[in-house]
């Protein structure tokens, strides 16, 4: 269970859960922390949450499926949200999109073979003064264009490394 | 009262009434499928669309979502209306597969009358359909996801109605599907309830699964035989083979659902080993000449060793015209012994019971009412599953559920549980009784006085106990309590467990003060040489069964009627195979008084199924129907006292012999019956206290009832033997602690009946320094009859090599 | 460009989010001071005489509602700030919360207090997370320079305030799926009756407002109504709005402007003209909801009431124009789709509903249409609108119904030619 | 006018007779001649196998619904893989009226009339078709069509395999 979150943080939720009235609203808190830990929630995710917060794995999961931005899927390192919605669409999102799925090699939903990234459509992402616009993990990014679109990618890349092999 | 015009017709309805409802009063029946009148209205399918013309709301509404008010002008018929129904009925036909023709659902079909009914029949979407992966949901429910039309009908039957927790609704917009979270079965006893909710066939009945198409079923209206609540249901059959049963509407007992005992527990009618030839001495006997030398011996018996030496035993699952044909036999003979039930507890608490309830009984409707419920002694699970969702219902509107019960007690509601030892259930209800607290522990003291207090408050209390556990003392002293906390604003309601499906009935009947286990010492003493069983198992079905089946031994003559294959069939000297409530025609009288016939669905004989050669039906041709012999006990018991043999005649016979059935004449089995109460004939001086366990050396083991296992007819159907599960006991954590012994682990449980193993399982719900036992038919735990008793036992944990 | 009357935006600077000492010393906190001096009664008379409408898009008198509100009633009440701004091309909260966020937090208090519901949460959409780190720092500079938490200022009003992160899903912008979202709930709407004010969060009274009207409140406080109803000239909708341009304008930016500026003003001033030098076609004047205006309606003054006298709405007034060489059913297809996207799948008419209209526009777009699926679409149309279970599918027939109304020969020439003729 | 009448109603008669006697008879000498009947004739009832040669008898019980006379019984049972089909299906010939119905309600065209109608026997034992005796190995009236790849719910081809369905839906899915 580590894995999916650290046990110091797991103890500190479970003892805020046991304050609260209704341990149920923390259900996207609970679930947004262990994607931020581990990526994505899997299945031991879900029902540590159920845990965590002393109810059933159902419930959770009804949340979770519901909501687009919990990942109930494995994901790159990164997620990449490209916006479809009408502002971007009309200032050129679909070339950007169709830039994205080149230069990534992925289509939506896939993730690059080398883990680093996941290509997703979203729904508008409140940036349409900056239209095209994107957004990597939940950094928001445009007006966009092919080259800093490339730009951007070569710089998460650059940080991915950096990380990694600080890890090493 | 709102009275309102819909479709220039008015209508009166009560108070609160929505106004689709009000149209059904006239008969105008407008498409609809997220209204169900249990579950009430959400307003999610947008298809009862009708046009209100006048009056406090206006436009078009969803007639569900409106409630009727004075001065309302509706039109169902507006044309609008009509072509919004159309279109939502064309929207959710938009994924619906063609697949009618191997659908389960067809024939009862909600998805395809409101299709009809709303006007949509030729598609015009012609996009892709979505499709889904089905889940695995255990032995009773079938799914086929691609056919639902997100009604959500079903969530809001298995979770809110009957409190399931392990079902859910995932996903979004126009995918969204339900179900587990992940494959396994659905842990509510009241599942089946997915395949009445379901309009269409995403969830269908997986035993019933192919078997036949519902117009092709032999259905009536019938009773439940599985509990003493008297649910109404309706079997199916067909090729003579019971197939399935669904849920008849009572409005007062089950409401629109059952649970899944009553429901895939039918399949005892179908069971293999079911004796159905009559046998007189060990050989095959026409029914005629068994019941004429069952009739003479009886008589010879009387002739010979005086009407003494005859008991006549029915059961709590004997039909109320039977058990009065018994009660003949035995008065004709002058014969003293007439019991309908042979576990002492069970007979001598019933009697109290009918006895002394009067206006209290509370129907499972009234039950819903209530504002405060006092569990106390009783597994509402296993004992009447029904009676839990009414609970339920009740904590819903805002009751307050209060158990007192030694078991780890799984309600499908939140309560307040203490769980005590079933030695300190009769202090509590002294306590309740008397309100004075000496006798109770310090911990016990003030739960005990804020529950006085909140039974003083409450302003529709019910106090529900089971017979098993609380035994006569217990069952009397329940109804002493409530008389003891009425007060002048309202009665106390009283709801009691019952042994059986007619144990009411069989209490009325009984004419004797003793009961079994006095008879048994009379058997053993040879003062009782004959025995003439009625649907009962004195061998097994008792208090005492050892000591039972060494006096049984004695007997002279043993005459038994019945439809299972139990011991007292077996080992009878004369055999009549009698009928299930499936196949004859009949009334039970349930836990409330509430009479109730029932109908014949089918007729008895070995099903097509078993006699065919495989890939056809015989084509031999035989004059008689394979094993179909079996009459109906009360038909048998008529000849056997020259009475005509028709129902409506013993029916007759019953009422003017009888003023108390007088409704018998008149009953139909689609009616909700009549409540009857009326002082019985009460068990003599109360036994010897139950004794007292000091935990030390031996254990305090007690017997319960379980779910599906503790009920014969259950036992006997194959479809619920998945929930028999292993032998098992339950332990308090701290005592399995103490015993060394952890969840899952396998242990060796000794008990003067010898040595079983079984699965330790634990609890931090149950009360401590005592092993909880399920008794479970066909397992070296079948002798530990529940009965509020203690054994003692020894635990051995089995080391696994 | 008028330089008209800044308020929301007055410390607005690029790059940067006004510090609590900045927003203190424009006056800050001041309405509180006052607020705190009246009873609860008296502010929410005067938010309702000052004729605040609620900025969430369908402006509805932000003082009416806090009368429906029971303040006097005992036990728990919650306040709630909408922030789960998703409405396609709607991006002023942000702006708002990114320039000077201490506004809200002020508003929420006072609202707070006002409505005697002292527990309070902002409801902050998922992309937001800029926003949800500025929030936080204000309201930890709020709470430690005595603006919220224990005995405010003295006066013995204590109000706390949390921030929730949400996870996805424009159907939480209805209160009620997201008071349902809050309570970790399956965000379906509620049925109405019974309203948010009689039971809401956890069963107890809610009140309900966006970011925008909130951070209004502490303006009207201490400038006055006369003030407030003076920055605009329509007496229906008086008050400054955030307009987000987005879309074909040369300048997509965010600007405040007094309610009732007309549309070309905003087109031509503020949005700088179309990119290219191109035609104005039409645009969205208050998010994807918001049936389509045309050249024909740029005199048209933007505010609450006069949009709707022309069968459009302000909404939130995020414009989203549209140049002359732009597909209205191509434009129409990509809202309907991203609505049918974010339905809940509550109710058959927007969950199967907007489907079936997504499969229409494709095939009109893709050149398969045929009359037949014109006279699909009017059905569609008239029996999703008003029929669904809550306003999303309603909004989402705003520019279906508009494209029927204003472009049904561009959808005719769809047909006729067999392709788009756009290309 | 009476009498003419009735003199010309007895005379008429004879003249058409006579008239046959120089044409070419209509009856044939059945069983030596045999006529052809037209294909839409309805005589012997039969099953059908789908153009995989799999049956295409789902044992739905609609055929046996419509039967006015009851003819017609079966058993429904389900493959491993899903697919329901007829444990046994027996029909009746000695009851059956050669009506159709039950052609007209088959929705999977399983079973079909032939112009075959040489079917009587002296043991109406021998007149109980059972499955095996109905099934032909072949598409009957038509070619085509195959039940399964229409019905929605997988079978013959995976869950969401068929050319009108969208692969499955998974609640988990990243794309929204």
């Amino acid at each position: 269970m580590s894995e999916l979150l650290p046990q110091q943080q797991i103890d500190k939720l479970k003892a805020h859960a046991a304050e609260i009235e209704h341990p149920h609203e923390m259900i996207v808190d609970v679930l947004r922390e262990i994607q931020a830990h581990h990526g994505w929630v899997p299945d031991a995710g879900v029902v540590l949450t159920a845990e965590i917060l002393g109810i059933t794995p159902v419930e959770v999961e009804e949340i979770a499926t519901f909501y687009d931005k919990i990942f109930r899927q494995p994901v790159g390192k990164r997620v990449v949200h490209i916006c479809d919605s009408i502002c971007c669409w009309s200032t050129g999102g679909e070339e950007i999109a169709d830039h994205l799925q080149q230069t990534l090699g992925i289509g939506f939903g896939e993730t690059t073979a080398d883990g680093l990234f996941t290509l997703l459509p979203t729904c508008c992402l409140g940036a349409c003064g900056d239209a095209p616009a994107m957004m990597i993990g939940l950094t928001t990014y445009g007006p966009l264009t092919a080259t800093k679109v490339d730009e951007i990618l070569a710089k998460e890349r650059a940080e991915l490394a950096k990380t990694t092999s600080g890890k090493d | 009262m709102p009275k309102l015009i819909i479709d220039n017709r008015e209508v009166t309805v009560p108070e609160g009434t929505n106004v689709l409802e009000a149209a059904q009063a006239l008969d105008i029946v407008i498409p609809h499928f997220c209204y169900h009148e249990a579950l009430g209205a959400v307003g999610s399918c947008r298809l009862c669309a009708m046009n209100f013309l006048e009056g406090p709301v206006e436009g078009l509404q969803m007639a569900c979502m409106i409630k009727a008010e004075d001065g309302m002008v509706v039109s169902t018929v507006d044309e609008e209306a009509v072509e919004l129904r159309s279109h939502v009925i064309e929207w959710a036909m938009t994924n619906h597969p063609h697949d009618c023709p191997v659908c389960d659902e067809g024939g009862e079909c909600q998805l395809q009358d409101m299709t009809v009914a709303g006007g949509h029949s030729r598609r015009r979407f012609h996009g892709p359909k979505q499709t889904y992966i089905n889940q695995e949901l255990g032995p009773f429910i079938q799914q086929e996801k691609n056919r639902c039309i997100t009604c959500y009908r079903c969530i809001r039957t298995y979770r809110d109605y009957c409190g399931g927790t392990d079902f859910g609704t995932f996903g979004s917009r126009n995918r969204i599907c339900f179900g587990r979270f992940q494959d396994g079965r659905l842990e509510s006893p009241f599942s089946g309830n997915l395949v009445d909710a379901c309009p269409t066939g995403v969830f269908t009945n997986k035993v019933f699964r192919f078997k036949s198409r519902v117009w092709d079923l032999q259905e009536a209206p019938s009773i439940c035989p599985h509990c003493s609540l008297g649910c109404s249901t309706i079997p199916g059959g067909r090729y003579r083979e019971l197939q399935r049963v669904k849920p008849g509407i009572n409005r007062e007992t089950n409401g629109f659902f059952i649970c899944d005992r009553g429901r895939f527990g039918y399949d005892h009618v179908n069971h293999p080993e079911r004796p159905r030839q009559a046998r007189l001495d060990g050989q095959q006997a026409t029914v005629d000449a068994a019941l004429t030398a069952a009739a003479q011996r009886v008589r010879q018996m009387v002739e010979q060793h005086g009407p003494d030496s005859v008991a006549f035993v029915g059961s709590a699952r004997t039909s109320l015209e039977a058990g009065a044909l018994l009660a003949e036999w035995a008065k004709r003979t002058g014969s003293p012994h007439l019991l309908f039930e042979t576990h002492r507890e069970r007979d001598r608490a019933a009697r109290i019971l009918v006895d002394r309830l009067g206006d209290r009984a509370c129907s499972l409707a009234e039950l819903q009412q209530s504002d405060l419920l006092l569990l106390i002694g009783t597994d509402l699970i296993a004992e009447g599953p029904m009676a839990a969702l009414a609970v339920r219902q009740a904590v819903r509107a805002g009751a307050q559920v209060v158990v007192i019960d030694p078991r780890p007690i799984d309600l499908p509601c939140s309560c307040t549980h203490l769980p005590v030892g079933p030695e300190r259930l009769p202090v509590f209800l002294d306590t309740l009784v008397t309100r004075k607290t000496e006798a109770l522990t310090d911990a016990e003291r003030n739960p005990l006085q804020a529950l006085l207090e909140q039974l003083d408050a409450a302003k529709t209390p019910a106090l529900l106990g089971g017979a098993d556990l609380l035994g006569s003392r217990g069952i009397s002293r329940l109804l002493d309590a409530a008389v003891a906390l009425d007060n002048n604003e309202r009665p106390v309601r009283v709801v009691g467990l019952l042994g059986g499906a007619n144990s009411y009935g069989g209490a009325l009947l009984t004419r004797s003060p003793r009961d079994f286990d006095t008879l048994v010492d009379d058997i053993q003493e040879g003062a009782i040489k004959a025995l003439v069983c009625l649907e009962s198992d004195p061998y097994r079905e008792c208090f005492d069964p050892a000591r039972a089946q060494a006096a049984l031994g004695r007997l002279e003559l043993l005459v038994s009627f019945d439809c299972t294959p139990n011991l007292a069939a077996q080992r009878a000297d004369i055999f009549l195979p009698s009928r299930p409530v499936a196949e004859m025609a009949g009334s039970f009288i349930n836990n409330e008084g509430r009479l109730q016939a029932f109908e014949q669905v089918i007729e008895p004989g070995i099903s097509i199924r078993e006699t065919s050669s495989g890939d056809h039906p015989p084509r031999e041709f035989s004059l008689e129907t394979p094993g179909a012999l079996p009459r109906p006990a009360w038909q048998m018991l008529a000849q056997v006292l020259d009475l005509p043999g028709d129902l409506p005649a013993i029916r007759q016979q019953i009422a003017t012999a009888d003023e108390r059935f007088d409704a018998l004449t008149s009953l139909t089995a689609d009616e909700t019956g009549p409540r009857i109460t009326d002082p019985v004939v009460l068990p003599d001086t109360a036994p010897d206290e139950l004794p007292q366990c000091v935990p030390g050396e031996t254990l305090p083991l007690l017997p319960v009832q379980g779910f599906a296992g503790s009920d014969w007819l259950a036992h006997l159907s194959a479809p619920l033997q998945p929930l028999e599960g292993e032998p098992t006991i339950w332990l308090h954590c701290d005592l399995a602690v103490r015993l060394g012994l952890a969840e899952q682990d396998q242990a060796r449980l000794t008990t003067p009946l010898g040595h079983c193993h079984v699965t330790v399982r634990t609890s931090a719900r149950m009360a401590d320094n005592l092993v909880l036992v399920p008794h479970l038919w066909g397992t070296a735990l079948e002798g530990l009859v529940p009965g509020g008793r203690h054994i003692d036992c020894r635990l051995e944990k089995e080391v696994n090599l | 460009m008028t330089d008209y009357t800044q308020v929301l935006f007055k410390n607005r600077r690029p790059g940067e989010t006004a510090s609590l000492e900045t927003y203190e010393k424009t006056g800050g906190y001041e309405g509180l001071r006052i607020a705190l001096q009246k009873t609860p009664g008296e502010i929410c008379a005067q938010v309702k005489y000052s004729g605040l409408r609620g900025r969430g898009g369908a402006g509805f008198p932000t003082g009416v509602k806090w009368s429906f509100f029971p303040a006097d009633q005992p036990g728990e009440k919650y306040l709630v700030c909408n922030g789960d701004e998703m409405e396609p091309g709607t991006y002023k909260d942000r702006q708002l919360l990114l320039a000077d966020p201490h506004q809200l937090i002020e508003g929420m208090v006072i609202a707070a207090y006002a409505l005697q519901a002292p527990v309070g949460y902002i409801f902050l959409r998922y992309a937001y997370e800029d926003c949800s780190q500025v929030i936080e720092r204000a309201i930890a500079e709020a709470e430690a320079a005595g603006y919220l938490g224990k005995d405010i200022l003295g006066s013995g009003f204590s109000c706390e305030l949390h921030l929730h992160r949400s996870a996805g899903r424009y159907i939480l912008g209805e209160e009620t799926a997201l008071i349902n979202g809050l309570e970790g709930r399956r965000p379906n709407p509620r049925s109405k009756p019974p309203f948010p004010a009689q039971r809401g969060l956890f069963g107890r009274p809610t009140n309900v407002n966006n970011i925008e009207t909130l951070a209004n409140v502490p303006h009207i406080m201490r400038n006055g109504n006369a003030w407030y109803q003076q920055l605009s000239a329509p007496e229906s909708s008086p008050g400054t709005k955030l307009f987000g341009l987005s879309g074909h304008f040369n300048r997509t930016e965010c600007f405040e402007l007094p309610l009732g500026v007309t549309l070309r003003e905003v087109v031509q001033e503020y949005g700088g003209g179309l990119r290219n030098g191109k035609r104005f076609k039409a645009c969205l004047p208050g998010g994807a909801s918001s049936p389509y205006m045309t050249a024909e309606h740029l005199d048209v003054a933007m505010d609450f009431n006069a949009l709707e006298e022309i069968g459009s709405r302000l909404g939130t007034a995020g414009v989203t124009a549209f140049d002359e060489d732009t597909c209205m059913v191509a434009v129409t297809r990509n809202i309907n789709r991203f609505f049918a996207r974010e339905s809940c799948g509550w109710c058959t008419p927007c969950r199967d509903g907007l489907q079936t209209i997504s499969w229409l526009l494709d095939k009109i777009e893709n050149g398969q249409g045929t009359e037949d699926d014109l006279t699909m679409l009017h059905d569609q149309v008239r029996n999703i609108n008003g029929r669904s279970f809550c306003a999303l599918a309603e909004g989402a027939m705003g520019p279906v119904e508009a494209l029927l109304r204003l472009f049904e020969d561009e959808i005719k020439e769809h047909i006729r030619k067999g392709k788009c003729p756009f290309g | 006018m009476g009498l003419w009448r009735d003199i010309k109603g007895t005379l008429q008669p004879f003249w058409v007779t006579l008239g046959y006697l120089f044409k070419k008879p209509a009856t044939i000498q059945y069983p030596e001649e045999k006529r052809t009947p037209p294909p839409r004739y309805r005589a012997r009832i039969v099953l059908t196998r789908d153009p995989d040669g799999n049956e295409r008898c789902v044992a739905c019980h609609l055929c046996s619904a419509a039967c006015p006379v009851d003819c017609i019984s079966m058993q429904a049972a389900e493959t491993e893989d899903g697919r329901r089909y007829a444990a046994w299906f027996r029909i009746n010939f000695t009851r059956c009226i050669f009506c159709g119905f039950c052609a007209e309600a088959c929705p999977t065209m399983a079973i079909q009339m032939t112009p075959d109608y040489e079917i009587c026997d002296r043991d109406p034992l021998n007149l109980l078709h059972e499955k095996q005796d109905l099934l032909i190995d072949g598409c009957g009236k038509d070619e085509e069509y195959n039940f399964y790849r229409h019905s929605g719910i997988g079978v013959v081809n995976p869950r969401g395999g068929n050319a009108d369905e969208t692969p499955p839906v998974d609640p988990k899915a990243l794309v929204p």
